[in-house]
């Protein structure tokens, strides 16, 4: 376990430069996340135009952690439909199971970034269980948005 | 400062952390035990254990005279009148409670006051919110200066008639502000109000006496005070304590119970309803003895010392701040900060890998934390184990975040 | 019976009593501790002890593992769906204290029933009368029958859809009486009434399934199943848990806290107000895996047996007087008794002398000893520690006793 | 320490027969004694004519000691003057004392029984913690009855 597992470089980028900031003027679904234990917290607006999740749009605070797992989030979806998307935060909670396998994500540790590109940066955060849970709050937020499609 | 040979009394030091020396720098959240509070507990537990009061057998006996002796030797480590005063707890969450319902239930109604700080941990805040949501009285705040201090002239102005409860921290467990508390204490009693202290911070740190506090009800906790977890304290003055009614109703703390009614037994018994905390009682009284053996004065000193140490170091790293006081006067060892560009949480984990115990967050005081606009900050705290090497290390630590993050 | 090389465990009982061997025969009270019980504190304390939750660092990390951990053991020992179904109080007594205000204070009024019984420990007794006297709730009794056994075809006559709150002890720890809480707690639903189950005695001594009581809440403590002092559980269904506003307010148990109000955690930690008791918690979960080790099934079976014999052999004393069930149906092991032309602190006080450990008084229960027309009687209770040596020693002891006062 | 110092003759005797049972139809003081811990319960009746304590009538529930305690105390004041019984119960009182040295109470080792006469009986009790408010419970009843007169 070291830190600089953790720290990926892209995961410090995103952090620095959070993509998708911002809200939505008309958006189809809104949802928000808060940890009530360490005050990470996440807004998200979502457009949702012929099944396709075609805008995303963020607004948070908190830890690195949260937050670049909200702006590779928000890359990940934008563009795609409804039912990638599920699969989606399916595989990325499969990715941060910490009984599960990488592989049950559709890791394949010889083709980094073929299944999840940059999120698959956010792997190292399973060998800090206290931390899983930063990243797993966009992910979280993102489930309850979609409950409003 | 206190000799560092005090850290042998405390298995936990002794631990690495992920390979590393333990710097452990979150001493306001809990303490670590030193091994005579462990074995006073241990001692009751395998010699003389029984449950108290009710037993007419010599077990019972022991057990019952050990419990009553914690609580003369809280009495006295708080300058109590009367061991009567000293009502055993769960924590000073439960103490607060305990006053909130028992004495703000009673006596509270339509436009009366509670007066709150707005440096209150949330046990000082919740409990009074509650109440006000059954009795219909108003929640005010005094707010604090741009100095991290109480604004004790706002304070002031506050305080009229309709202010029957005064809930004020002696010392914040975020800022490490000592506000006060006496004159405010004074100046409450003036308007007629009760005042409540949240001690939780201060007696751990400082010498108390409740009497000169001017204090009405005081509360505390064993686990911050080398003391075990379970156990906290809620002493009351006994006029104020004959006001009160107990929160719990249960086994030992009636006179008389009928199907339809029950009279109380004496303070302190009326307000330990069930089988009490028996054993944290003695590895509290362990606790105090421990800490009136150093001397709560050299305790307060070498906290100084530290924090000093702490804070000239901590003021000479870029890009760091410092929520609280940045002199030594009315302050207590605990230093909160952020560091720009690194969140408080990522700060905390960066440190952990080099062995710093700190903590990251809203410290309990979500009002405090919108005010300072501080969402989360990191918190580094003191107590008799720690010294200057542990001060060392979260600097080193620091440097270390900054470099990773790659900030300047 | 269970293999008397646990008592080796149990580092207390080779104590002597005023030189002579200690029979420990009042473990309804509290029972004594094995060394599992406190090396496993011990280890917590010295090895991996910090707050709980908020640290971001490895000793925090761990110790929060621990306790949940322990909540998990609490919830398989009880037969709970989930552990988040757990919550870790300061004993029964508080338990039952945060139904009665968490739920009952919510939704009782004028026109309500809690209906109770006659054998009830005063922890579900006066909570509900603070209730009563809250919201205008009713209390009403169902009476005992002349074999000591929970008259329950009176109960059930009482049951309308006024009653909202059934409260009974799973056992009762003065008749020993073990009453059909499951049928109860079907009759109880059926008029939507709320079951409360005490199961400070059961929970020691008898396999406990929460699902198949049919409780809503179950009440019981740590110290008396060979766990710590300062600990207890509230298990509720969590339809009901969802229904129940928090006692205590503070910290951990908040979402966000605004100056006026707040908003709750998710549940148990909404009703874990401050920080929890986590070393208790630890032993208790340690005390669990003990008896588990043991299998509750053989701890019921080795109380019945030493109960059985017991009874066989108090019964041929003359003048002795049995309250509670004479056959070992639905009965644990606690016999209460008197002695004619002694009184029950007489006898304690030469049982003491004599090594033997039991109980006299009314045992929290004064409506119960008012019934049974004995105001105060002599108890012993047996657990996995005891052997009929214990019994002989007691039974030799009030021969003595017999002796001493000139009783026939 | 052994049961028979507690257990003296004496003392079961006024236990089995209790003297000056009973209530009193006119009396000039009342006052009730309970000891919640332990159950122990003591209604006292004085009548008080010129002074003098002239009748004592006492029912009562519980142990030994605090029956025979009861017992001997009402034989004790009946007939003697108000400060007389003052007197007395801080005599019995220093005997109780734990602390205390009975030599503070009158009382002779070299001529048992001179001082408190039966009472003296109870000084046993002082070797059994617990049960000293067994004993005292029937005199703080009786301060508490002389307040009303
Ligand atoms: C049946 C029953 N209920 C409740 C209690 C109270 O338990 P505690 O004192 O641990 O809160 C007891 C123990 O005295 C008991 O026997
Ligand atoms: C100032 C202050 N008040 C109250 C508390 C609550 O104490 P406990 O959690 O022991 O009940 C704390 C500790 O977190 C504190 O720092």
């Amino acid at each position: 376990m070291s830190l600089e597992e953790l720290y990926r470089e892209v995961i410090l980028d995103h952090y620095r430069s959070p993509r998708h900031k911002g809200k939505l003027e008309h958006a189809s679904a809104h949802a928000e996340g808060h940890n009530p234990l360490c005050g990470d917290e996440i807004a998200l607006d979502l457009l949702v135009e012929g099944g396709k999740v075609t805008k995303v749009a963020i607004t948070g605070q908190g830890c690195s952690i949260s937050q670049a797992s909200a702006s590779m989030m928000a890359e990940a979806i934008e563009g795609k439909s409804l039912d990638e998307v599920r699969d989606l935060i399916g595989k990325f909670k499969a990715m941060m199971d910490i009984e599960g396998d990488p592989k049950d994500a559709g890791i394949d540790p010889a083709r980094p970034g073929a299944a999840l590109g940059d999120l698959e940066a956010l792997q190292g955060v399973r060998k800090f269980p206290v931390r899983i849970k930063c990243a797993n709050l966009p992910w979280t937020t993102l489930e309850q948005a979609l409950e409003d499609v | 400062m206190i000799d560092p040979s005090v850290r042998d009394d405390f298995p936990i030091l002794s631990r690495t952390i992920r390979g590393k020396r333990l710097a452990f720098l979150d001493s306001a959240a809990s303490s670590q035990k030193p091994r005579q509070v462990l074995d006073a507990m241990d001692e009751l537990y395998r010699t003389k254990y029984a449950n108290v009061y009710r037993g007419a057998y010599l077990l019972s006996e022991e057990a019952t005279t050990a419990y009553e002796a914690a609580r003369a030797t809280a009495a006295e480590f708080i300058g109590a009148d009367t061991a009567t005063e000293v009502i055993f707890t769960r924590g000073t969450t439960t103490s607060l409670n305990m006053v909130a319902y028992g004495w703000g239930l009673e006596h509270l109604g339509e436009g009366d006051k509670i007066l709150l700080t707005m440096m209150e941990h949330h046990a000082n805040v919740v409990p009074w919110q509650l109440i006000s949501r059954h009795t219909g009285a108003e929640l005010v705040y005094a707010p604090i200066t741009d100095d991290y201090r109480l604004d004790v002239d706002a304070l002031y102005q506050l305080l009229d008639d309709s202010v029957k409860v005064v809930g004020v921290t002696a010392m914040s467990n975020v800022l490490g502000t000592i506000p006060p508390v006496a004159d405010i204490a004074a100046a409450a009693h003036q308007v007629g109000a009760l005042v409540v202290v949240d001690g939780a911070q201060l007696t751990p740190h400082e010498p108390v006496d409740v009497q000169a506090l001017g204090a009405d009800f005081y509360a505390f906790s064993g686990h911050k005070m080398l003391g075990p977890t379970g156990i906290g304290v809620l002493w009351g003055r006994m006029e104020r304590l004959e006001e009160m009614e107990p929160m719990e109703g249960g086994g030992e703390m009636i006179a008389d119970v009928q199907l339809h009614s029950s009279t109380w037994a004496p303070i302190p018994h009326r307000f330990e309803a069930g089988t009490p905390p028996i054993a944290e009682a003695v590895g509290l009284a362990a606790a105090m003895n421990y800490l009136s053996a150093i001397g709560m004065d050299q305790v307060a000193k070498h906290d100084a010392a530290l924090t000093e140490y702490a804070l000239g170091a901590l003021s000479n790293i870029g890009g760091l701040h410092i929520y609280g006081p940045d002199d030594m006067q009315h302050r207590g060892g605990v230093v909160s900060f952020t560091v720009d560009g690194i969140h408080p949480h990522d700060l905390a984990t960066i440190l952990d890998g080099d062995g710093v115990a700190i903590r990251a967050g809203h410290h309990c005081a979500r009002p405090l934390a919108r005010t300072i606009g501080a969402s989360s900050t990191a918190r580094a705290s003191f107590y008799v184990y720690n010294t200057t090497e542990d001060v060392d290390q979260l600097v080193d630590g620091l440097h270390h975040a900054k470099e990773l993050f790659g900030v300047a």
